[in-house]
């Protein structure tokens, strides 16, 4: 097998690279993303105490804090993060069985369910702490599996997931495209959250385009990609306006 | 952003995509459920592995949002919005998104059922026919007078049909009714507009045309009249690239998911919106020069500022920034109308429009455009005409009541007794896909099919410049036992006969569905015509329904309002206590949205706090009274009680405490039910002028009980307030 | 000497002194170092008896696992990842990541090395082995014994050599079950 | 000392470090070898009563629990968003520290041939081997999924998956292994003979127990002269393998990317650290042996809780000053993470924790350990022991769970509360013991030969009126 030792790519132009542009200055934090994520992706819901325990698996959260105090209190604009799906992952490396590695294809961290052993080694080394674990077999009961996406696998206790960027839509998109012989159109689909949003706070795309929507919204100023500094290479870029 | 390419472009793109992936399946002219075939006979389309789409509306609100389903093998699995429908675009809220959560919920009621004694556990399985004799013998055998319809708030086909219904027999005209149209005092916002433009119509607000946005109140990015139309202007208003940035202020005593958007958060006194309004106009026109309009003429801007807690500066650059803005827009809603000074509260608020004079401008205020088939606005009753209601309940007037879409014992304010009511209606008759605390008081559920199952449409009343009718189709076979409310009308109908029979001369529900769209399918201006009504309903179910082509926005007459005399007077609170108590619907769960579990596990915009009830209160009321997050206090209203545990929120003010509403069941299946508390069973009987109950009317005390309740929280305490981190 | 038999004694010596005295006489009146063992329950070492020295394969043994553990890291290191059917990318690492190797080359090569140490040991001494041995079990109470085993004329006068020597006993050695 | 001595005492100087040093008040082999038979031998009510209770712990605490987390998911325990690693990992890290002692005393003394260690060596290995063991059931409780723990194994299989040996785990479990089988060994080796001398003096199935264990050991001088070798080569290739295995126990916490983690100092830092909490559990170790098992008064003197005490005066020391190294650093770094988990370690809900590390670690060792009569005095040193062990506890769980609640995502911190972790620690607390009170009754504690070697070895010496104890070199 002919495998060189990879170059390191840090460009934009990665091929096939696919990204998130989020407004933080319209999202309203009404959480339709993160209850279309919960839909799209047969998200586990754990109950009143094991969510206010830091438990939940929610794949995406929306982040706020406040500034000064009353009467001149704001609310920080809403942040929503979710994987970020980072170029150079800190989760990747550290896991011992390969249960998260990097797609050449689509440039995004997989997480591979059924390789997972648990140990969790991902999670903490995730700066953006979006990984979610399943410290339980979460009970749905019938008829509520009814409900989940076939496309989507349902994670047993003891399995690490996160958010991937919809990545059976990315293929279910690339497969009719392949069998209609045509290239992926941008906008042709969208992830669950962009989806959904009202705001049309998310748009979701391809990087590596520079005529798609999300790299035109992309190239926009103040743009910021969160603790890029560690050098994570993040595939989300954030507008915080105002 | 390249000038070329906007993010409505995007959208559109985006309808053309979801249009060629996934091709929307209409149901053929012949069929009219959907069928579970053997797997020797399946439609090509139910292949393993193969999606079909059905569009359809959104029940879970009466916005009435277009939706369209993912099914594959016969189940529901996503909703997305229908990107076609006018009114959300191809968005959905968190709601619509969890709306399956609903159909295959654990809890729904399978199976007719009749109960042996109200309140009581114990229930009997029926049959259909039974059912329906039921029905058929309760028409027949009262009065026509003393059977009445409770309805939901959506202004949906099975209305229609009890309209029509109650007009050939003489039973009562269905009321609708609903604890969103409650809280958003949606009578008020129509009374209003009738004083001031002589139209009884519900406005609009064209947020994402306007430059700046003074909003008292009106929570529009949560619940309000129509979410994510107004959370879609919303974004335009922010939206930097074809226009300047909007700015957005926000007058409310707590801060809201909406006032969190705002550029500026003003926090006035309770009471005081008219008289900060109508100064905010005085200041304005001052600001703008020319003779001082009557309306704005007799306030003083100093008094207002006193009384609301408003530094007179920020009174000035407000007003001057309304004034700066050919694009101002001003709008009421939400608690500030929920008071006895309600409806000058909304007078005041719309006058101030007056000053941009934006009525029936882009960035301004409109008449919401009436559905295609709708003559005038037709308003939920208000909660004075369930009053009328109930006070006709506690007579023996009525004598059986059928209840749909709605659960009164939750939604009404207990102090408001419907249920002391209920004991003097001899038959009630519930068709509840949920068993709620309703069902639980009636002597019979025949429950209605779940939206997704069920055919009809549904008026979109406000949100979207085109008149839109929503259609609605059943994505998936029932799963239960279950049968469309329509249905069981008309058959009961034909069954008791007589006027009856004849009031409904239907085969079934999609009979009665197509002689109402009957009148649609040639008319101008439409989204789809067809030449026959088969395939005009074809087109119908494929499309999710019908819309006119054109901007359909009445224009308010505001020729006078400038001249009128506005009330300025301060609200009155009933009760004794020292804080101004603030219920506000919760955003992810709503009215009805406690049995979902999903919904219960979104953390709460504000507080990001899951599956219970809280009240918010300022750090430094909490601090003075000895109480920190998670202690649980007693607040006690002149209507009644309840204990519940302390959130420490930031933006409230200290003399104001504020409770979500959407928890507190005592039925409704496991994910609800005692769960949280209900803050309607606070509320007093106070009304504002146009009916709408005062429910931030009130003045309530606390107590401290010493317990402790964990909230269930998804924010770090430690991280975002810095609690548990250690002192500096 | 035409006919030689074979002289198979067990000599027991409360100390090191006599025992070493004892080896000396023998070997003064000719009987070979190859004929003699010695058994004790400390270690003494050569020097202090007057023996050549042992031979001992362990440190070439320890060396050849110490390879073959290297060579082990080597393959899981260096060869393994080329043996997926498809390459694995994490993060922006290399396939054969650098300082990792060295680990796993440490670890391998010292597992290799202390296991066959260990096993080097099993196999000098052809351990395990349960059959009957020549032995005295006064040796674990700090006797030294000597076994002297070979071809040789007269037995008494290799009795009589250990006898004056100082030995406690000499008996004819027998196998006995440990 | 020597200032203070009065002629009385110099007259009896010689008696009196006979009666100090074990080396130099030698025993016929025959006498010590009968008194340690006799100490393997003899078991009172109170004996079975602890053993009987330690294994009723074990079976509740370690293997019921354990069940019971395997059946209902690692929801049960306290493991959380953001402290996904809890009190597993902290005793992990505490167990493999515990076993860092014996290869200390046993590899690093017998390298550098300090000859106090000769009667406690292999009850210092037995702690390494008993305490890996359950480093690594600490492990496999960690796991998510441990029914699948062969797959972080490197072993052919169909699809050619093999592990990932960039993560630290999988470097963690090459030298677990390594660890664990070469210590397993280099307790096993100096065993031999004394198998064989319990064989000799053996009957019934203890007997064949040590028959089997001897392998056929005699004594000859080919026996002796591999066994030297083999444990010439262990003590000297050992060593680094102890460095190695806990410094990569740090990089499982160094090369992660989290404030107060990433530190270039944790490798020596914990090696340190585990040396600290070894020579401590040493210390308990061999109080309670010497105050429990007969004739044990003979072997286990002052002499020897003198040394381990000045060893760990040493230790604590140097492992402050890794400490202040690591905390330096981080604190001057300036990093706004770093710094708010400083403040947190110190001042945040669990703060008391971080004091009292300190007071364990450092202040108590130092103003104890400093007294030649204290540091002899066994309770003194096992209190002492016991409150460094509680303090290195510490010391990781401030490093694991309580670092853990702090990260870049103030939206998440949060504080973690133990759940089943605590009856499974305390069940492998349980089964160590009672791992350790079995093997003191099957196979002897005392290694006699090696004894009898360093008796043989040593003398008095007489430099003018000064009586001082000499050692030659045997080997």
């Amino acid at each position: 097998m002919d495998i060189k030792i990879s170059e390191v790519k840090l460009s934009e132009e990665q091929a096939g690279k696919w990204g998130l542009v989020i407004d933080q200055d319209i999202c309203t934090g009404c959480q339709a993303c993160v209850a279309a994520c919960a839909m799209e992706n047969n998200l586990s819901f754990v109950g009143e105490e094991d969510s206010g325990y830091g438990r939940s698996m929610h794949w995406i959260r929306i982040e706020r804090f406040w500034e000064g105090e009353y009467p001149e209190v704001k609310m920080t604009p809403n942040q929503p993060m979710m994987c970020q799906q980072c170029g150079s992952a800190p989760c990747e490396p550290v896991c011992p069985v390969f249960a998260t590695v990097h797609s050449e294809a689509e440039q995004l961290n997989l997480q591979v369910y059924n390789r997972c052993v648990g140990t969790r080694y991902c999670a903490n080394n995730c700066p953006y702490q979006v990984r979610s674990f399943n410290w339980r077999d979460y009970e749905r009961p019938e008829p509520l599996p009814n409900q989940l996406n076939p496309d989507v696998t349902v994670r047993r206790r003891g399995v690490m997931e996160k958010c991937t960027f919809c990545i059976q839509r990315i293929h279910q998109a690339q497969d009719q495209a392949k069998a209609e012989g045509r290239e992926v159109v941008d906008g042709e689909f969208t992830t669950a959250c962009a989806q959904a949003c009202p705001a049309s706070a998310i748009i979701f795309g391809r990087v590596d385009d520079p005529e798609s929507l999300v790299s035109q919204l992309g190239r926009r100023s103040h743009g910021v990609k969160h603790l890029e500094e560690l050098g994570t290479l993040p595939n989300v870029t954030y507008f915080k306006g105002g | 952003m390249s000038e070329k390419f906007s993010r409505r472009d995007f959208l559109k793109l985006a309808g053309v995509g979801a249009a060629t992936t996934a091709v929307l399946t209409g149901c053929g002219p012949a069929s009219r459920y959907v069928k579970r075939e053997p797997y020797m006979q399946m439609p090509e389309y139910n292949y393993n592995g193969q999606s079909t789409y059905y569009a359809t509306t959104c029940r879970e609100c009466a916005a009435g949002c277009g939706l369209i389903v993912r099914t594959v093998q016969g189940r529901a699995i996503k909703t997305e919005g229908n990107v076609n429908n006018p009114l959300n675009l191809g968005k959905t809220c968190a709601r619509g998104q969890a709306t399956l959560h609903g159909l295959y919920n654990p809890d729904r009621v399978m199976d007719p059922l009749k109960r042996n004694s109200r309140g009581g556990e114990s229930t009997e399985v029926m049959d259909w026919e039974a059912a329906i004799q039921v029905v058929a013998d309760a028409l027949k055998n009262n009065k026509p007078e003393e059977i009445a319809f409770l309805m939901g708030m959506a202004p949906d086909h099975l209305f229609d049909l009890a309209t029509d219904f109650a007009n050939a027999t003489g039973i009562n005209a269905p009321v609708r009714f609903g604890a969103l149209g409650m809280f958003e005092a949606r009578a008020t916002l129509s009374k209003a507009s009738e004083n001031l433009f002589g139209e009884a119509s519900l406005p609009f607000f064209d947020v994402g045309g306007a430059q700046v946005v003074f909003s008292f109140g009106a929570n529009f990015l949560e619940t309000w009249l129509s979410p994510v139309s107004y959370t879609r202007g919303f974004a335009s208003l922010r939206e930097s690239k074809t226009k300047q940035r909007g700015t957005f202020v926000q007058f409310e005593s707590r801060m809201s998911q909406t006032g969190g958007k705002a550029d500026e958060w003003i926090p006035l006194r309770p009471g005081s919106e008219a008289l900060v309004a109508l100064a905010i106009g005085r200041l304005a026109s001052e600001s703008r020069g020319g003779p001082m309009p009557r309306a704005f003429s007799s306030v003083d801007p100093l008094e207002a500022a006193s009384k609301s807690g408003i530094k007179l500066e920020t009174l000035e650059h407000l007003a001057e920034m309304f004034a700066g803005s050919n694009n101002a827009l001003a709008i009421p809603g939400g608690a500030a109308l929920g008071q006895s000074n309600g409806l000058a509260v909304a007078e005041a608020v719309l006058a101030l429009n007056a000053i941009s004079d934006n009525f029936g401008k882009p960035g301004g205020v409109y008449f919401s455009a009436l559905a295609p088939n709708q003559a005038e606005y037709q308003g939920p009753a208000s909660a004075k005409e369930m009053v009328e209601l109930i006070q006709k309940m506690f007579d023996g007037k009525i004598k059986v009541l059928f209840v749909h879409g709605v659960n009164p014992l939750f939604e009404l304010p207990t102090s408001l007794e419907f249920g002391g009511a209920s004991k003097y209606v001899s038959q009630i008759i519930s068709f509840a896909t949920f068993p709620d605390e309703t069902v639980r008081e009636a002597d019979y559920v025949f429950p209605d099919h779940h939206g997704l199952e069920s055919w009809g449409y549904q008026r979109v009343t406000t949100g979207s410049a085109q008149p839109v009718l929503s259609g609605a189709q059943p994505v998936v076979s029932p799963y239960y036992n279950t049968r469309a409310t329509a249905d069981v009308l008309i058959a009961a109908a034909q069954l008791a006969g007589g006027i009856f029979a004849e009031a409904l001369p239907f085969k079934d529900e999609v009979e009665f569905l197509q002689s109402k769209a009957a009148s649609l399918m040639n008319a101008a201006d439409g989204s789809i015509s067809a030449a026959d009504i088969n395939t005009f309903m074809a087109y119908f179910q494929q499309h999710g329904g019908y819309w006119k082509l054109s901007d359909a926005r009445g224009i308010p007459n505001a020729v006078d309002v400038l001249n009128r005399n506005f009330s300025a007077e301060e609200a009155q609170f009933e009760g004794e206590g020292e804080f101004f108590f603030v219920p506000f619907v919760s955003p992810t769960l709503a009215e009805a949205g406690a049995n979902k579990p999903w919904l219960q596990e979104l953390p709460d915009p504000t507080t990001t706090v899951m599956w219970n009830t809280w009240v918010e209160m300022n750090p430094e009321t909490a601090h003075e009274l000895g109480i920190e997050n998670d202690d649980v206090v007693k607040i006690i209203s002149e209507a009644g009680e309840l204990e519940v545990p302390v959130y420490v929120y930031p933006a409230i003010r200290p003399d104001t405490i504020a409770m979500p509403f959407g928890q507190g069941h005592t039925a409704y299946g496991r994910y609800a039910e005692q769960r949280g508390v209900n803050p309607a069973d606070l509320l007093g009987q106070h009304f504002n002028e146009a009916g709408d109950l005062a429910f931030a009317g009130m003045k309530v005390k606390i107590e401290k009980t010493g317990k402790k309740q964990p909230l269930s929280r998804l924010e770090s305490m430690m991280g975002v307030y810095g609690i548990g981190l250690g002192e500096e | 000497m035409t006919e030689s038999k074979i002289v198979d004694l067990l000599a027991v010596f409360p100390d090191l002194e006599p025992a070493a005295d004892a080896i000396e006489h023998l070997r003064s009146i000719g009987v070979h170092d190859g004929c003699m063992n010695v058994i004790s329950g400390i270690p003494v070492t050569e020097a202090m008896l007057g023996r050549p020295s042992q031979w001992t394969n362990v440190p070439r043994i320890a060396l050849g696992g110490a390879l073959l553990g290297f060579g082990a890291g080597f393959f899981l290191a260096f060869v393994a990842p080329y043996l997926y059917p498809y390459p694995i990318q994490v993060s922006t690492q290399s396939y054969v990541p650098g300082p990792p190797a060295v680990v796993v080359l440490f670890e391998l090569t010292m597992l290799g090395m202390l296991l066959s140490t260990f096993l080097g040991v099993f196999l000098d001494s052809f351990f395990p082995n349960y059959r009957p041995m020549k032995y005295v079990p006064e040796v674990s109470d700090g006797k030294i014994a000597i076994l002297v085993e070979c071809p040789y004329g007269d037995e008494m006068k290799i009795i009589d050599a250990l006898k004056k020597s100082g030995a406690e006993s000499v008996r004819p050695a027998e196998a006995q079950h440990l | 000392m020597a200032e203070k001595k009065n002629h009385a005492e110099h007259a009896h100087g010689e008696e009196h470090l006979r009666k100090k040093h074990l080396m130099l008040d030698p025993l016929p082999r025959g006498q010590m070898n009968a008194m340690v038979m006799e100490s393997m031998h003899t078991t009172s009510w109170k004996f079975w009563a602890v053993f009987g209770l330690l294994a009723a712990i074990t079976a509740y605490g370690l293997f019921y629990s354990w069940g019971v987390m395997i059946a209902e998911g690692l929801g049960v325990a306290g493991v959380n968003r953001p402290a996904y690693w809890g009190i597993f990992l902290v005793n992990t890290v505490f167990w493999i520290g515990i076993s860092h002692a014996g290869t200390f005393i046993s590899a690093i003394l017998r390298v550098f041939k300090a000859e106090f260690r000769r009667p406690f060596t292999r009850a210092a290995e037995l702690m390494t081997t008993f305490g890996l063991v359950q480093a690594g059931f600490s492990i496999f409780m960690h796991m998510g999924r441990v029914w699948l723990s062969y797959w972080l194994m490197p072993y052919p299989n169909q699809r050619m998956l093999w592990p990932n040996l960039h993560s630290p785990l999988s470097w963690d479990l090459l030298a677990i292994t390594t660890y664990l089988l070469s210590s397993t060994m280099y307790l096993f080796l100096p065993l031999i003979p004394d198998v064989a001398m319990a064989r000799d003096r053996s009957t019934g199935w203890r007997k064949t127990f040590y028959k089997i264990l001897a392998l056929g050991f005699r004594g000859t001088e080919g026996e002796w002269t591999h066994l030297r070798n083999a444990m010439n080569i262990f003590a000297w290739a050992i060593i680094p393998v102890m460095f190695s295995v806990h410094t990569i126990v740090s990089w499982d916490f160094a090369a992660a990317t989290r404030p107060g983690w990433n530190s270039t100092i944790f490798g020596p830092y914990f090696v340190v650290g585990a040396l600290h909490s070894g020579m401590g559990a040493v210390i308990m170790v061999l109080a309670i042996v010497r105050g429990t098992m007969k004739n044990m008064k003979y072997f286990i003197r002052p002499e020897h809780f003198e040394a381990i005490g000045k060893l760990m005066l040493i230790i604590s020391m140097t492992w402050a000053y890794f400490f202040f190294n690591d905390y330096m650093v981080q604190w001057y770094g300036g990093d706004k993470w770093t710094k708010q988990l400083l403040h947190f370690h110190e001042a945040g809900p669990m703060g008391w924790m971080w004091f009292v590390m300190l007071i364990f670690n450092v202040a108590i060792p130092w103003a104890v350990l400093w007294n030649r009569k204290w540091r002899s005095t066994p309770w003194i040193v096992f209190t002492v022991g016991l409150l460094i062990n509680v303090g290195m506890w510490f010391e990781r769980y401030i490093i694991i769970p309580i670092s853990l609640s702090i990260n870049r995502m103030p939206f998440t911190w949060r504080l973690y509360q133990p759940g089943i972790e605590i009856p499974l620690g305390i069940g492998t607390l349980a089964f160590f013991i009672l791992l350790y009170m079995a093997a003191s009754r099957l196979i002897p504690l005392i290694p006699v030969w090696e004894v009898q070697e360093g008796q043989m070895a040593h003398e008095l010496k007489k430099y003018g009126r000064e009586t001082v104890v000499t050692v030659s070199e045997l080997e």
